[in-house]
């Protein structure tokens, strides 16, 4: 990573000497050596502080929303930070030439609770390699398979390579169709058991509002949830289902799975399981993919003539 | 709070006798906003909507719920009075304590509950109205008709004689449409080209009449008082200003080439008119015919005409009208030969359909009006003729009824008698159906003296023996199977809808039927309006008909217009979308889901946003729930209403609302 | 002839049309099929004739025209008929009433027949008459 | 369940079709159980899937989203964007743990009286059964 | 291109010269027609009334046993085709009568297969323009009228066999040995069927051929054993023979004419079309 690293600085510190962008989004240093955090160069100087390591765990598209109303925006983007910016390009609230790309193929960001939780101790570095995580530690270098390593978002990836950026840093690899099969492990739970498990979740919900602010098609003026004949302030029950159904349902067929939401989520609250429910469905009944790719037209802004009912299979476990 | 009162009707015993009306209103006085409640047996009576006016004045009221019958009987009556005593008509809200309630339980208890119910929900939502104010849309005064056949040409007439300009498109090269195929029309056997030709001269000289003939309609944007509608005007390759119809060029060319209009029995040249009396008297090339299209040679059209009007580079052009109002009158089709393999209809050459028989009737047809079979030349002794060919058939998919074959073929029976005095005319029919002035009278002529024998049964087969054509049938009213040896086969095919009507309905945004007819927006009471409003129909697009039929629609339809055309301006519905721009995130999620392209963009402040076009949003809603931050909100059905229906229609009776 | 409701409701005739499948009311008499079918040239009673008796609930005078055993199930009225009745089926119906209540006897073929004919006819002569 | 307990249904109908269907079942006098009120809207395209929540979070008991049969919209497709809408959020819902029997989604046209006294009736059995919601809202 | 064969109980006794001019002409065409083990008689006719399921239990068994083996089915007789293959769509489309039959033979079977008829093959399978290439003597001159019948092409919307009332696939495969389909009226007019076995003066049959002979027909070719009895008996001179018989014929094999009244060699021989016996 790091040449790419250089070669992202180098181009972070050209952009900005030229003019060509007010301020350069990647990452640099967290308080912790494994949580680096956004990272905002304005100048270019500050360029050379960017890093790119395998714990740059955050979407960086979000940010560009604000950013760009005062000017030209460059940023580091891996294969979900593309989707994130396909999405707020299709919903008209960026424009592509307010936007310098540098795209990376991205196989995994490193959890760090989960590795120090894998390795037994503080985790410096990682290097991800196919099917394992090699962790460096203070006292030895080992690696462990993925699932005990990587971010929940990053396991179930389908895109690694962004489709949309100006210069690609690595080659690029092709995107896939999105595993899910947690889905039907829900579905397949008993009704009463399944409203249990979702009253459980929902019961933990702050109303923070974190997964609102860090998703890209969550990318409203002013959510209609904030107007009271919609939603209260309480969080008593009926208001959490509320919030949580309407969230999910208005981000139907415009969620790219960048998996922001699940990660920004203090209560730990599943939210990819209720996305993913709507993906699942839009690809049985109408051959959406999942996740749907931003194009021109959202799937529930068209129909097809001869769409089915998906409303006749009832009962259990559907 | 807004002050609201509510009248609660009896309707006689039709309310009363299942719903407690004087505890339903005693309920309502109850509810929060209500400064008034009454109970009356006729609301919708001249005292009781007096009640209501007297209610509004004296008590200041800001809204009104009156629960009675279903809104689509007296929502308008409501309204009116309130408005004449000068509370905004959309505050007037209908609960439907009859239809939905009264009329269809029995347990007293029960739909009284139900019915203060309702009226809470309806107290909710006047709760929230604001005032309306109807539109006001322009309208130009223009119209277009769309056909130029008998139906085209009456309407066009009838509303440029209003003293309104009129814009005729005709695909054709010339105004006649079906019409002028035929020769003779029922009952009265007087000739179709000499009432049709004269109309068609009056429609193209008359001042307010624009004929654009070869030319189609291609878009059709807009909405009632202010359509936008392209027309493109096919390549005719003849200079029709210059040209001065001497039809040398026609008379030269070369080429011969199967005539449509001739039922390719006769011939026309790749020059030239489709008739000798056509209106307007201009020839138009053939391009799929023409040989200097195919081969780049001849041009003998080019080399006679006296003022150059021929020139190959003509190209289409279209051109872009604004109207107020818009005519269907597109007419309709004959079968496709193929469909009736058992007749060997479009095989045998002697097995020709009934507007076929009508060229050979006609003086200026392939034979010059003397019957003749297309295979020999010979004048046939025996003619058949088979009625229902595709109609009446719903094994083929098409059991209609086609209405006018049973006179047309009463009408050939008879003109071949005169023709041939000693033919004989055999006619397979189910049931003769004449039921128009004077048609049924016409029919036993053609049997009383035309002699013609009426055979009661089905053709199963046609096929070939020697030189004449073998009928197999029935006669079912004596129980045996029949044989004809017949020189010549007429078949009375059905009427259907033009090959191309689905294309310009779906540009019309009119409803077809399953078939391809245009659906009227009531066949009893409004059969010449659909349910676009602005656009009116005549003639068989909408079903089959006969001429007398087509033509008094045409002038119901013109009557239509004028209607339209007559007001100040027109009065829209209010109840449309509205964007709250300052909600709106410009991200056009709306768009995709308007059915009429109301939604468009706006630049405000340093942002684009979407606005609707009042005139063309018809109030459906789509766009209010694709709206994510509820930026978009329908008149009269907002989501604060509608959730505060949705409350107040789940409450336990007793808790205020 | 007299009409009543009993008659043409009878259970008789609801059994034909149960084992046909067929509804005759569907059938407007247009006579197609009597027109096209090969075998009308022997037959007392036309096959429109033999659905209008059933019509008018004449199950008897049906289930006794020789229409029904001069029918080859040739299909060429179902293939044409535009109301889309199977009369073939109607015709077996009626053969099939009539056999399972009195005896038919089986068709006497000749012997010269019976030894030159091919199986296919003779097994579809007896199954006709026969089941 | 006690047997005079009668549940609660709220009906979204599409007053083109499915409305001046109930009202055809008015003027035909059939009979059906007091338990729907209905809400009208110009259009079944106008349904927000989250009245439907807020229906069931008010006590409604079950919920009928009704409009014209595809190809009859007088708005021409306002009925096929709620098909896919529906299609999804009556998975959603019993996803969420509702049962199935709760939400009833039908096409219902003006001529139809007896088909909207039919689903109805047979809403009505299928709750009875079921029993008052407690789903999604606050535990009374 | 393998298929289990169902010949039917004719093709083993009176329309033998049926049986064996295919499987020639099949071996010719390198076709593998695989004789379907321990088939019944199909029925002869596919029962009408609803209550005769009991009727096809073998056709079912036939279809199922094919199925057991896996591979379609091929047929000759007009009639065997029409039972086979409205057998098959019934069990295809009728879950009650499919699960009945299933129960009572203890065969597995939902309508997998398909039913090809030989002519079907031909025009699918080996195509009329790879036939004409394999034909060795060519048929020139011959004029033949080609007879449908009903049971192949009715009822249309199950047997699906050709156009019902302009059928071409017999023409083709006449235009394909060489020789010359004639046209008339009749092709696909019934010929009367087991009714004529009992009803001698019935007309369908005469009509038939007397329609052939004046549209110039010197033989009338048929794919029905009883169509071919009927016609023989209603015409002195003009023969009738099977398909199979004049493909065999044109590949260069023997035509199994023997027997037949009225016999067609003569005018074979005098068009120089027969085998030279040596």
């Amino acid at each position: 990573m790091s040449d790419i690293q250089a070669r992202l600085r180098e181009i972070a510190r050209r952009l900005l000497t030229e003019g060509h962008v007010r301020v350069f989004i990647g990452f640099g240093p967290g308080f912790e050596a494994n949580r680096p955090v956004p990272f905002f160069a304005a100048d270019p100087d500050a360029a050379d502080r960017l890093l790119l390591d395998e714990f740059c765990a955050a979407g960086l598209a979000r940010y560009v929303l604000e950013e760009v109303r005062e000017g030209p925006v460059g940023l580091v983007a891996r294969g979900c930070d593309g989707l994130g910016l396909e999405r707020l390009l299709a919903d008209h609230r960026v424009a592509r030439e307010q936007l310098y790309v540098v795209g990376v193929s991205c196989r995994g960001v490193v959890d760090p609770d989960r590795a120090c939780a894998a390795a037994g101790e503080e985790v410096r570095a990682a290097r991800v390699n196919g099917e394992t995580v090699t962790l460096i530690t203070p006292t030895a270098e080992r690696s462990f398979p993925r699932s005990a390593c990587l971010l929940d978002k990053c396991l179930r990836c389908q895109d690694p390579t962004p489709r949309i950026a100006d210069v690609l840093l690595g080659e690029a690899i092709p995107p896939g169709e999105r595993d899910l099969a947690h889905v039907d492990a829900v579905e397949r739970m008993p009704s009463d058991e399944r409203y249990r498990f979702w009253a459980r979740q929902f019961e933990r919900c702050l109303r923070c509002l974190a997964c609102r602010q860090v998703c890209p098609a969550c990318n409203c003026v002013s959510c209609s949830l904030d107007r009271p004949e919609w939603l209260e302030r309480g969080t008593g029950l009926a208001e959490q289902f509320m919030f949580h159904f309407t969230r999910a349902y208005h981000v139907a067929g415009r969620c790219v799975a960048c998996g922001e939401c699940e990660r920004a989520c203090p209560a730990g609250i599943p939210l990819g399981l209720l996305n993913d429910k709507f993906m699942k469905d839009l690809r049985d009944l109408f051959g959406v993919a999942a996740p749907h790719r931003p194009g021109d037209v959202e799937p529930l802004g068209k129909f097809c003539p001869d769409d089915p009912e998906g409303w006749h299979e009832g009962g259990e476990g559907t | 709070m807004p002050r609201i009162g509510v009248v609660v009707c009896w309707c006689g015993h039709n309310i009363a006798g299942t719903v407690d009306v004087t505890q339903v209103t005693a309920a309502a006085a109850a509810m929060p906003g209500v400064v008034y409640a009454e109970d009356y047996k006729y609301v919708c009576s001249e005292p009781g909507q007096d009640l209501i006016r007297r209610a509004i004045a004296d008590k200041r009221l800001d809204a009104v719920v009156v629960a009675a019958c279903s809104p689509s009987m007296h929502e308008a009556t409501f309204r009116q009075a309130a408005a004449a005593a000068g509370l905004n008509p959309y505050r007037v809200e209908i609960a439907n304590v009859r239809e939905q309630c009264s009329w269809v339980h029995r347990d007293r208890e029960e739909a009284t509950v139900k019915a203060v119910a309702l009226v809470q929900a309806m107290v909710a939502k006047a709760r929230r109205e604001e005032p309306l104010e109807a539109l006001r849309l322009p309208v130009t005064r223009r119209a277009l008709v769309i056909g130029g056949g008998i139906a085209g040409m009456q309407a066009a007439m009838d509303i440029a004689d209003a003293g309104y300009q009129v814009l005729l498109v005709e695909r054709e090269p010339n105004l006649g449409g079906r019409m002028a195929q035929l020769s003779e029309t029922f009952p009265t056997l007087d000739c179709a080209s000499c009432i049709l030709t004269p109309r068609t001269a009056e429609v193209a000289r008359h001042p307010r009449i624009e004929l654009l003939t070869y030319s189609e309609v291609r878009e059709v944007a807009g909405y009632v008082g202010d359509f936008r509608v392209r027309i493109a005007r096919k390549p005719a390759y003849v200079d029709w200003d210059r040209c001065i119809g001497c039809m040398l060029c026609q008379e030269k060319c070369p080429r011969k080439v199967p005539s449509p209009f001739e039922r390719d029995m006769g011939f026309k040249k790749a020059i030239g008119v489709n008739f000798p009396q056509a209106v307007p008297n201009r020839p138009v090339i053939d391009r799929e015919h023409c040989t200097y299209f195919e081969k780049g040679k001849c041009q003998v059209c080019v080399r006679v005409c006296p003022v150059e009007a021929v020139d190959f580079e003509q190209r289409e052009t279209v051109r872009e009208e604004a109207v107020g109002a818009i005519v269907v009158a597109t007419g309709f089709d004959v079968l496709a030969p193929a469909e009736f393999g058992e007749y060997g209809y479009g095989r045998y050459p002697d097995v020709i359909d009934s507007l076929a028989f009508e060229r050979l009737n006609s003086s200026s047809g392939p034979t010059g009006g003397v019957i003749r079979r297309p295979s020999d030349g010979r004048v046939p002794r025996e003619v058949v003729f088979i009625q229902c060919v595709g109609s009446r058939d719903p094994d083929r998919g098409r059991g209609y009824c086609s209405k006018i074959c049973c006179m047309y073929t009463a009408k050939h029976a008879m003109l071949y008698r005169h023709k041939v005095p000693d033919g004989q005319a055999y006619v397979f029919y189910m049931d003769v159906r004449a039921g128009g002035k004077g048609y049924e009278e016409f029919v036993q002529r053609t049997v009383e003296q035309a002699g013609a024998l009426y055979l009661r049964g089905r053709v199963a087969r046609v096929y070939p023996e020697g030189d004449r054509m073998l009928v197999r049938g029935v006669d079912t009213l004596s129980g045996q199977t029949v044989e004809v040896a017949a020189d010549l086969v007429v078949l009375a095919t059905a009427a259907v809808p033009r090959g191309d009507a689905r294309e310009l309905a779906q540009l019309l945004k009119v409803g077809t039927d399953a078939h391809g007819f245009y659906n009227e927006a009531h066949p009893k009471l409004r059969p010449v309006e659909t349910m676009t409003r602005g656009i009116f129909l005549a003639g068989a697009v909408q079903a089959p008909r006969d001429i007398s039929e087509t033509v008094a629609q045409a002038s119901g339809a013109a009557s239509k217009v004028l209607a339209l055309f007559s007001q100040e301006e027109l009065v829209a519905d209010p109840l449309v979308a509205v964007v709250d721009e300052t909600r709106c995130a410009g991200c056009f999620l709306c768009r995709p889901v308007c059915p009429y392209q109301a939604i468009s963009t706006r630049v405000a402040g340093n942002r684009e946003v979407a606005t609707v076009n009042p005139g063309l949003c018809q109030g459906c809603g789509a766009c209010a729930v694709a709206c994510r931050s509820g930026a978009m909100a329908l008149k009269g059905f907002t989501d604060e209403q509608i959730l505060a229906e949705v409350e107040a229609l789940c409450l336990r009776t007793g808790s205020p609302g | 002839m007299r009409l009543t409701r009993s008659q043409l409701r009878s259970e008789l005739l609801a059994r034909v049309e149960e084992i046909g499948g067929e509804a005759v009311a569907h059938c407007y008499q247009c006579g197609n099929c009597s027109a096209g079918c090969p075998l009308a040239g022997e037959m007392n009673v036309l096959p429109h004739r033999v659905v209008r008796l059933l019509q008018l609930g004449q199950v008897e005078s049906a289930l006794s025209a020789n229409a029904i055993w001069l029918c080859a199930a040739c299909q060429a009225c179902a293939a044409r008929c535009p109301r889309g009745v199977d009369l073939s089926r109607i015709m077996e119906a009626l053969r099939v009433v009539q056999l399972r209540r009195s005896t038919i006897e089986p068709p006497g073929l000749t012997p010269d027949t019976l030894a030159r004919a091919p199986q296919q006819a003779i097994v579809s002569l007896y199954r006709k008459y026969g089941s | 369940m006690s047997s005079d307990w009668q549940p609660r249904i709220v009906g979204f109908a599409c007053r083109w079709c499915t409305y001046a269907g109930a009202d055809l079942a008015g003027t035909s006098r059939l009979e059906y159980p007091a338990t729907v009120r209905l809400v009208r809207v110009p259009c079944s395209g106008r349904v927000n899937p989250s009245f439907v929540l807020r229906a069931f979070q008010r006590g409604a008991d079950g919920v009928l989203v009704a409009g014209c049969h595809p190809g009859d919209c007088h708005y021409t497709s306002g009925n096929l964007f709620t098909r896919r809408r529906f299609s999804l959020v009556k998975r959603f819902l019993e996803y969420l743990g509702l049962e199935p029997e709760r939400l009833r989604v039908e096409w219902i046209s003006a001529a139809e009286g007896q088909r909207f006294a039919q689903v109805i009736r047979e809403m009505t059995d299928d709750l009875c059964r079921l029993g008052p919601n407690r789903k999604m809202r606050e535990e009374p | 291109m393998e298929y289990r064969y169902f010949p039917g109980c004719t093709l083993h006794e009176q329309a033998r010269n049926f049986d064996i001019t295919a499987r020639e002409s099949a071996r010719e065409l390198d076709i593998a027609l695989v004789e379907l083990d321990n088939w019944q008689c199909c029925g002869a006719v596919f029962p009408l009334a609803t209550d005769a399921l009991i009727n096809l239990v073998s056709p079912y068994r036939a279809l199922a046993s094919a199925h057991a083996a896996g591979f379609d089915l091929v047929t000759l007789c007009s009639g065997c085709l029409n039972v086979l293959r409205r057998t098959n769509r019934l069990v295809a489309t009728d879950r009650e009568a499919r699960e009945k039959l299933r129960d009572f033979v203890e065969m597995d079977y939902a309508g997998e297969r398909r039913v090809y008829h030989l002519l079907e093959v031909l025009r699918r399978e080996v195509t009329f323009e790879t036939l004409r290439s394999r034909v060795k003597r060519r048929l020139t001159g011959l004029h033949v009228a080609p007879y449908y019948g009903c049971l192949l092409l009715r009822p249309p919307e199950e047997m699906e066999f050709d156009d019902v009332e302009a059928p071409t696939v017999m023409e083709d495969f006449l235009r394909a040995l060489g020789a010359e389909p004639v046209d008339y009226p009749f092709r696909t007019e019934c010929c009367g069927a087991y009714v004529a076995l009992r009803e001698a003066k019935t007309q369908a049959a005469a009509q038939v051929v007397r329609s052939a002979a004046a549209a110039g027909a010197e033989l009338v070719v048929s794919s029905c054993p009883a169509c071919n009895y009927n016609l023989e008996r209603v015409h002195p001179t003009l023969p009738v023979v099977y398909f199979t018989q004049l493909l065999a014929l044109a590949l260069g094999r023997d035509g199994a004419f023997a027997g037949q009244v009225p016999d067609p060699t003569p005018l074979l021989r005098g068009k120089s079309l027969l085998p030279e016996v040596s």
